[in-house]
């Protein structure tokens, strides 16, 4: 329970340097530094959730920091990493609807738009102006995965996309400590279970229907136990 | 009641009797305009005498239809000329003389006539009766429109009230019936089969509508046909007269009265006769095409008179 | 008792609907006419229970079945009601009678079983459709007939134009509900209730809507013009049985709409009279003019049903601006004679119906230029049909005159109005109802003459045979009610109630009958009784030939070309070539059609245009995931700036 | 009670790990498990009705039965039975035409069993969260069933479903959080638990209810595929086995929809309701409105009835925003008869599916001929869909459309030209299919008893409740109705 404007500070840069790495999601061409940004991305949010801790000092935090370390920052990239070797692709360089300039454009027109309108509500809730910060930037980021997933060609990185969602919601549910945890967990596992789902099958996409099969049953069998 | 059988059967009688009359009266008078002598005034009496007397010859693809269409023709013709009083002005018994039964039992006979023309299968017999409902339909709403104009002058649809009416007020004043019994003459030229609608006295495929029709009849069968258009045109006439010029004819029955109205209806009837034979002579038969120009006038004159009656 | 009769009736119909439909695949011709008598009878015991009705003007009321509280199925028969249960089960059971003799010449065993179920369920969702009491039951019977008629169009399901009419044919029958619908809410919006009871309290402009799509709603069931386009194909698609029983009776049911909503439930306007005289005339004229060029003989009899509605409309238009004006005995003269004409066109448009279908089944065609001298093979079916063109022609003392001599009666006396502009529309539509009729004369004399006289003109109609007992005791049971309500209307009437200023034809019949009598007697008296068979005068040519005789279309030549501007028609020709500079001719296809111009104009524009849209729209749907996203993510922004700009 | 639910689950799903030798058996013999579950799920949810008092609380509120939920979960085991049933055969045919490997088997009905779990205890939940989570669960579960068939339409059909219907979901869980926070910055304690919301509702401010609502609303429309987040749904249901499309279409569709009646509940609680009504009927007619001009074209039988599903979802969204008791209660029973209508229609059409080995409705010829059990499901579904008297959806329809009549007469009067275009739809497809014959005469296939008594049942069904009103339905729905405080 340290109350340092230190720290709100520090909450504010990781915002920031969290939304750089989303903007990096958006325009970097090869496979491997994607998953590194990601996982970049996740250490920041832990980061977040680490300081959060700090501030407010509820168990809860340090927690979800252990999982979104874990989880996010390991087991996903990892995973993701396999499925990258096997399908041997190396970069994803194709763009639709938006080239990576104009996604930059429009992922700041987001920023400003979010805040324009969650701006009317918010401070009704709390004046801790960080929490409106964490809201914003944490929806504006899961529009920029959206973005992702609807400019880029290759199932992996729209997967990214989905995590950079995931993560920007993440963020905002930071600052809504009290949700039990149990839930928290839960919707960390579901999320991550989805994504493997997802990875999975995308390796289906680009594999033969019998190989993609046999992975099928062997990732369905561990998840059923 | 009893009253009214005696005026069907002297009316009926009398109208059977006189209409060959104006029909061989009009031929005398085309004749005249046409620089011949023409035949006799009872000349239409010896043909029907004459057709009674032959034999009666049927087509082998004829039906049924051929052989009651002569009494279907007789029985509404004379049918309807329980309509058209001539000798007096009787009570009307049971809607007796209303119009649209008039005129319907007028098209009933028209109508199994063009299925007798049909029904030979000869190319005349179709071409005729063809051209007879084209006629009769374009012609239809001419004289509703023209009886309209009738009923909206006189305030009724029952042709006895009709007459009575316009015996009682002097009606000749009135322009509207002029304008009506315009179109009532242009009606009877073309019910009655006349140049410039039809031609009754050729038989080439080219003129005739009526004739057609009556070509694969003969004998006594087409004494009925003749016949009964007689009293058809006769019937028209009537109409004509006593709304235009209805003097002599009694409301009253009674030995002198009727036998005046029966006199000057003869004389009233000669003249128009006579000037529809005049008429016939002055034009000359015009395309089937061009008719309903020819309708159109009538139905003009119909419709001015209805827009006069409104106006005033 | 009346339960009795209603309910027993009721109950037969299903019974019949249950054993032909669970039984379809093995029931026999032996089961077959089981049924058909079966309901024979609960058509005649229906008959019954409304003449009773009619006869004493007296009301029942009955609470069949509710689903809930709100929705019930009870039925309460007033005269009006009554009078159109009678029309409804007169002309099936004749249908019935018919249908003894002609199921058997069509169609699989499976599908004539079929055809009976849903006949019979047919039949018993009109008869239910009029007796409701609220407009829950009203539309479901109305749903029940729209959909059971359609599957009987949809009978002999092969034949490509078939599907074409039962598609068209359900289309419009379900916008016809869909009006209905709007129209029953709308008046359920304002009264709160599903009772068929007077609205009052409503905005002019309000009420003006729901008579509106009422009168569309009901208007397409009945083939008003501008939305008549199913019936012809309807009706030529389906059975002919069928046919008699839709043109008969079906369209009657939305004519009965009608009127119970605008006597019973809306306060009509004077416009709505003169709107309803509108379109009756122009159905009735433009019918009639689109069946002269016919040749097809259902689609001919399909366009005079559009006639008739047309002539029953304008009476109810007159009905209505009568009333207006308070002149009410002309408007009972009005209304009784829409009625009367109602019953009418019932009965003589079901017995042409049927006795078509007898020269169908005879000859294996619909085309009447390949008819001819058939009242030498089939004479029986000949005078049935001729007493039908002569009652549907309107010709004295048969009972079409009369109703249409009551019309014409009124229209004569609408002198007494005193709004000259309402007057001189009224004297136009006078003169244009003669118009129709007279035209509707000829259109006979060209249907009849081409079917029955002359000589055959083509091997089928020279191998007719007569049809078998059963379908002939149908048709003549109604051409004699044809004739007896032609000749004793007035006696009818007056014990009805209705002292009319009609003939009393009875009287005329009776004249008729003298006169003709003496005529007789005169012409064996004095005329030559000799006759002699020989040749039709050609001439000079020997041997008459059937392609000399007149046709349909020469015959209906001249008066096509005196209304031409109305059929326009549209030529298309396309030509080969020898040589690539289009000047030896090889050969070529010329075609002329006639341009349906409300087809064209009205219903296929509008198709098209929704057709384009649907396309465009679902062609959003066929694309990849990127896109989708797209989608969403767009909604999403939309969302969110909505939500900030408004909330 | 609950716990029943679990064990028994857990047992079947036991029990299929058990391998066998022979592939034949054991395709019955899973399904034999399937149907034994969905059985025991049955019998258990009718004790739950009658014995349980509602509402009453599970697992420190976490779960909960109340009559809406025991509707919604018995609606969701009957579904599930027949479908059991009719996969004995099915299933069998898949097998025999190799559009199932074996081995997938296990999979496919492991996730099958897992999927009537997770659904039923979607219903039973009481928390927001929690039921957030379990709706992922189903989208998961749902994607691996569609996959298990060997093609890649499928695998593509399935991402398309799993990112289309998740990305959505992650915007309600923003919503989630705001609410959240809303209710914990009115009462001190943030919940997400139905009961509560439903009392603590008049505390909160409707403006951010209505924030909320919107972010909620995003993720449950796609799961209940209202437009525009309904694009994965006929895909999905157009590649899934029949009997899956079945599961989608009528019972994982009502899940959405049961979310959003939920919210509605709570929202008419509050102020804020006209607004959020507003909200609902203006999705609800544009998701109509494109469903019914996406139909008119369509040449593949179960996409037409998939984007007909679009179209109620649309018609309850509508039903639901009209918030008048009346309406709800038209609406519950909407749902009741669209599941087991389109459950008819997709199992004709799984028939016909492996007679012609197509979807396309050009390809079925003699369909009498050779299916005539499947054709004449075909139609009566058709006009049972449309709502053709005699048929359920007629009634719900007619008073829904009542009650919108209300609200306002233009937007009944659109419902209606829409309700007509999507009867031509299936009128022109119906009319164009039924007659065509070929000259190639296809063989008949044996259509095994288990696949034709579910279609019989279900028509008997239908028609039952589409002419006669059980006093104990009704009593149910009123229950519900007021229950949920209308």
């Amino acid at each position: 329970m340290i109350n340092l404007p230190v720290l709100d500070d520090i909450t504010k840069i990781l915002f920031v340097l969290v939304l750089a790495t989303a903007v990096l999601i958006i325009t970097v061409r090869t496979l491997s530094s994607l998953f590194n940004i990601y996982s970049v991305q996740s250490w920041f949010i832990a980061a977040v959730a680490f300081v959060m801790y700090l501030k407010t000092g509820s168990i809860v935090l340090l927690l979800l920091t252990i999982l979104t370390i874990a989880g996010k920052a390991f087991l996903v990239p990892y995973v993701m990493r396999r499925i990258q070797k096997s399908m041997n692709m190396k970069r994803d360089v194709e763009f639709r609807y938006l080239t990576p300039i104009g996604s930059i454009l429009v992922g700041t027109a987001m920023i400003f738009i979010v805040y324009w309108s969650f701006s009317k509500f918010l401070p009704e809730l709390s004046s801790d102006d960080l929490f409106i910060f964490g809201a914003v930037i944490g929806v504006s980021l899961a529009l920029m995965g959206m973005m992702v997933i609807f400019t880029r060609k290759r199932m992996i990185t729209k997967i990214l996309g989905y995590l950079t969602m995931e993560n920007g919601v993440l963020l905002f549910s930071l600052f809504i400590a009290e949700l039990p945890f149990i839930i928290e967990l839960l919707i960390v596992i579901d999320l991550v279970m989805l994504i493997v789902l997802a990875t999975v099958l995308a390796f289906g996409i680009d594999s033969s229907i019998d190989e993609f099969h046999t992975k099928l049953n062997s990732f369905t069998l561990w998840f059923k136990e | 009641m009893l009253s009214f059988l005696i005026y069907a059967l002297v009316n009926t009688v009398f109208v059977i009797l006189i209409s060959p009359l104006f029909v061989s009266l009009i031929k005398k008078v085309k004749a005249y305009m046409q620089g011949r002598e023409g035949p006799p005034l009872l000349q239409t009496y010896y043909l029907l005498g004459k057709l009674l007397k032959k034999e009666t010859v049927y087509s082998g693809n004829t039906s049924l239809i051929i052989r009651i269409t002569p009494y279907v023709n007789v029985v509404c013709v004379i049918a309807a000329s329980l309509f058209v009083p001539v000798i007096y002005i009787p009570m009307s018994v049971g809607g007796i003389g209303n119009i649209i039964l008039f005129l319907y039992l007028l098209v009933c006979a028209k109508f199994f006539m063009a299925l007798a023309g049909l029904d030979a299968g000869s190319t005349f017999g179709g071409m005729g009766s063809s051209r007879e409902m084209t006629v009769s339909a374009v012609i239809e709403p001419v004289i509703i429109i023209v009886f309209a104009a009738l009923s909206l002058l006189l305030k009724t649809t029952n042709l006895y009230q009709m007459f009575a009416i316009s015996l009682k007020s002097s009606l000749f004043i009135n322009p509207s019936t002029l304008l009506i019994s315009l179109s009532l003459f242009i009606i009877l030229i073309v019910e009655s089969a006349r140049i410039p609608v039809d031609n009754p006295e050729t038989h080439l495929e080219l003129t005739m509508i009526h004739e057609a029709m009556l070509l694969e009849y003969s004998g006594p069968d087409l004494a009925m046909m003749e016949i009964s258009h007689a009293i058809k045109q006769t019937l028209l006439m009537a109409v004509l007269i006593n709304v235009l010029i209805p003097w002599g004819l009694t409301a009253t029955p009674g030995v002198l009265s009727v036998s005046i109205s029966v006199i000057t209806f003869i004389a009233k009837g000669a003249v128009l006769a006579i000037v529809v034979g005049v008429f016939e002579s002055l034009f000359a038969k015009s395309r089937l095409f061009r008719l309903p120009n020819l309708f159109m006038l009538a139905f003009f004159f119909s419709f001015s008179t209805i827009l006069f009656e409104l106006l005033r | 008792m009346m339960n009795l009769l209603f309910v027993c009736g009721l109950c037969v119909f299903f019974g019949v609907t249950l054993l032909q439909a669970v039984f379809a695949a093995r029931a026999s011709a032996a089961v077959r006419r089981f049924s058909l008598w079966a309901m024979l009878c609960a058509n005649l015991l229906l008959l019954a229970f409304s003449l009773t009705i009619v006869l004493r003007n007296s009301t029942f009321y009955l609470n069949l079945y509710q689903i809930s509280a709100a929705m019930r199925f009870s039925f309460s028969v007033d005269r009006l009601a009554a009078y159109f249960i009678m029309i409804i089960s007169l002309v099936s059971a004749t249908v019935c009678l018919y249908s003894l003799g002609y199921v058997e010449h069509h169609g699989s065993n499976t599908g004539k079983n079929f055809l009976l179920a849903m006949m019979s369920l047919f039949i018993v969702s009109m008869l239910l459709l009029v007796a409701s009491d609220n407009t829950f039951s009203l539309l479901f019977f109305w749903e029940i007939m729209s959909i059971t008629s359609f599957l009987m169009v949809m009978f002999d399901r092969d034949q490509a134009d078939t599907r074409k009419s039962g598609l068209f044919y359900f289309v419009m029958t379900q916008m016809s509900t869909a009006f209905l619908m709007f129209g029953f809410i709308a008046i359920y919006h304002v009264s709160g209730s599903f009772d068929i009871a007077p609205v009052t309290g409503i905005s002019e402009t309000f009420k003006a809507f729901i008579f509106l799509s009422l009168f569309i709603g009901f208007g397409i069931k009945a083939g008003v013009m501008p939305f008549h386009k199913w019936l012809p194909y309807a009706h030529s698609a389906s059975p002919s049985n069928i046919s008699a029983l839709m043109s008969g009776v079906m369209i009657k049911v939305a004519i009965y709409g009608l009127i119970r909503y605008l006597l019973f439930v809306l306060t009509p306007d004077r416009w709505w009279g003169v709107m309803i005289l509108v379109f009756g005339t122009f159905s009735a004229l433009l019918g009639v003019i689109y069946a002269l060029k016919e040749h097809d003989i259902k689609k001919l009899l399909a366009y005079h049903s559009i006639e008739n509605i047309g002539i029953i409309l304008i009476g109810i238009g007159l009905y209505l601006i009568f009333q207006s004006y308070g002149f009410s005995d002309l408007a009972t003269l009005a209304l009784i004679g829409s009625l009367f004409h109602t019953l009418n066109h019932a009965l003589f448009k079901s017995l042409l119906f049927l006795t078509t279908g007898s020269v169908v089944n005879a000859t294996g065609t619909r085309n009447i230029e390949k008819m001819g001298g058939l009242i030498k093979v089939m004479p029986y079916t000949g005078i049935l049909f001729l007493i039908g063109s002569v009652s549907i022609a309107a010709l004295p003392p048969f009972n079409g005159f009369v109703s249409e001599l009551m019309i014409f009666q009124a229209f004569l006396q609408s002198f007494i109005i005193s709004n000259p502009f309402l007057k001189i529309i009224l004297f136009l539509g006078l003169s244009l109802f003669a118009l129709t009729s007279a035209l509707a004369a000829a259109c006979f004399v060209k249907a009849f003459g081409v079917i029955f006289l002359a000589t055959p003109r083509s091997e089928e109609a020279r191998k007719a045979k007569e049809v078998s007992w059963y379908m002939i005791a149908g048709p003549a049971i109604i051409a004699v009610l044809c004739i007896l309500l032609g000749i004793f209307s007035f006696q009818l009437f007056s014990s009805l109630g209705f002292t009319l200023p009609i003939t009393n034809m009875a009287f005329i019949g009776l004249a008729l009958l003298v006169i003709l009598g003496l005529v007789w007697l005169i012409m064996r008296l004095v005329g030559n009784r000799t006759t002699r068979r020989s040749e039709t005068w050609g001439c000079g040519i020997i041997s008459q030939h059937s392609n000399m005789e007149y046709t349909a279309s020469g015959f209906s030549e001249p008066i096509l070309t005196i209304f031409r501007p109305i059929y326009r028609t549209r030529k298309n020709v396309d030509r080969n070539f020898h040589d690539p500079g289009r000047s030896i001719f090889k050969d070529g296809i010329a075609e002329i059609h006639t341009f349906k111009l409300f087809e064209e104009r009205i219903y296929l524009p509008v198709a098209h245009f929704i057709e384009k849209l649907s396309g465009v729209v679902s062609n959003l749907h066929d694309v990849d995931l990127d896109t989708y996203i797209l989608y969403s993510f767009a909604a999403v922004v939309i969302l969110i700036i909505a939500v900030g700009w408004f909330i | 009670m609950l716990w029943a639910y679990v064990i028994s689950g857990l047992g079947i799903m036991g029990f299929m790990l058990m391998r066998f030798s022979r592939s034949e058996k054991r395709a019955d013999y899973l399904n034999t498990l399937a149907i034994i579950h969905s059985a025991i799920y049955l019998i258990l949810s009718v004790i739950a009705l009658i014995k349980i008092q509602q509402p009453s609380y599970f697992f420190s509120r976490y779960l909960m039965i109340d009559r809406l939920s025991v509707y919604e979960v018995l609606i969701s085991c009957v579904i599930f039975l027949l479908s059991s049933f009719y996969a004995r055969g099915y299933v069998r045919r898949l097998v025999h035409s190799g559009e199932i490997e074996v081995r997938e088997l296990t999979l496919f009905y492991a996730a099958y069993n897992l999927l009537l779990l997770v659904i039923v205890f979607a219903f039973y939940c009481n928390n927001l969260a929690f039921f957030w989570i379990l709706l992922e669960l189903t989208t998961i579960l749902s994607a691996v069933l569609i996959v298990t068939l060997n093609a890649k339409e499928n695998i593509v059909a399935a991402l398309k479903y799993v990112f289309t219907a998740s990305t959505a979901m992650l915007f309600s869980i923003i919503g989630l959080i705001i609410l959240f926070a809303l209710t914990r910055h009115a009462t001190g304690t943030g919940t997400l638990n139905w009961d509560t919301l439903m009392q603590q509702a008049g505390t909160l401010s409707p403006r951010l209810f209505t924030f909320a609502f919107i972010f909620i609303f995003i993720g449950f429309a796609a799961k209940a595929g209202i437009v525009p987040f309904h694009t994965w749904l006929p895909q999905a249901h157009a590649k899934a086995p029949s009997v899956i499309s079945v599961l989608l279409s009528a019972v994982l569709l009502n899940i959405g929809i049961y979310g959003v009646l939920r919210l509605y509940a709570v929202a008419h609680k509050t102020t804020a309701w006209h607004t959020v009504s507003l909200i609902l009927i203006g999705f609800g007619v544009l998701t109509i409105i494109i469903a019914a001009l996406s139909m008119l074209p369509r040449g593949n039988v179960k996409k037409l009835i998939a984007f007909s599903s679009i179209e109620h979802m649309g018609f309850l969204l509508v039903g639901i925003g009209l918030g008048t008791p009346l309406a709800l209660f038209w609406v519950l029973f909407h749902t009741l008869a669209h599941a087991l209508v389109k459950t008819q229609l997709f199992f004709s059409a799984g028939i016909l599916h492996q007679q012609y080995h197509s979807n396309q409705f050009e390809d079925m010829k003699d369909v009498f001929a050779l299916q005539p059990l499947a054709a004449w499901g075909l139609i009566i579904g058709s006009m049972a869909i449309i709502g053709v008297p005699l048929f359920p959806v007629f009634l719900s329809k007619l008073n829904i459309l009542t009650q919108l009549a209300d609200y306002s007469l233009p937007v009944m009067f659109v419902l209606l030209v829409c309700f007509l275009i999507v009867a031509a739809a299936f009128a022109a497809i119906l009319i164009r299919t039924i007659p065509q014959s070929s000259e190639s005469k296809l063989e008949p296939y044996h259509v095994s008893l288990s696949m034709q008594l579910p279609i019989v049942i279900l028509f008997a069904g239908i028609v039952l409740i589409g002419v006669y009103f059980p006093a104990g339905l009704h009593d149910m729905l009123m229950g519900i109705v007021r229950s949920l405080g209308f």
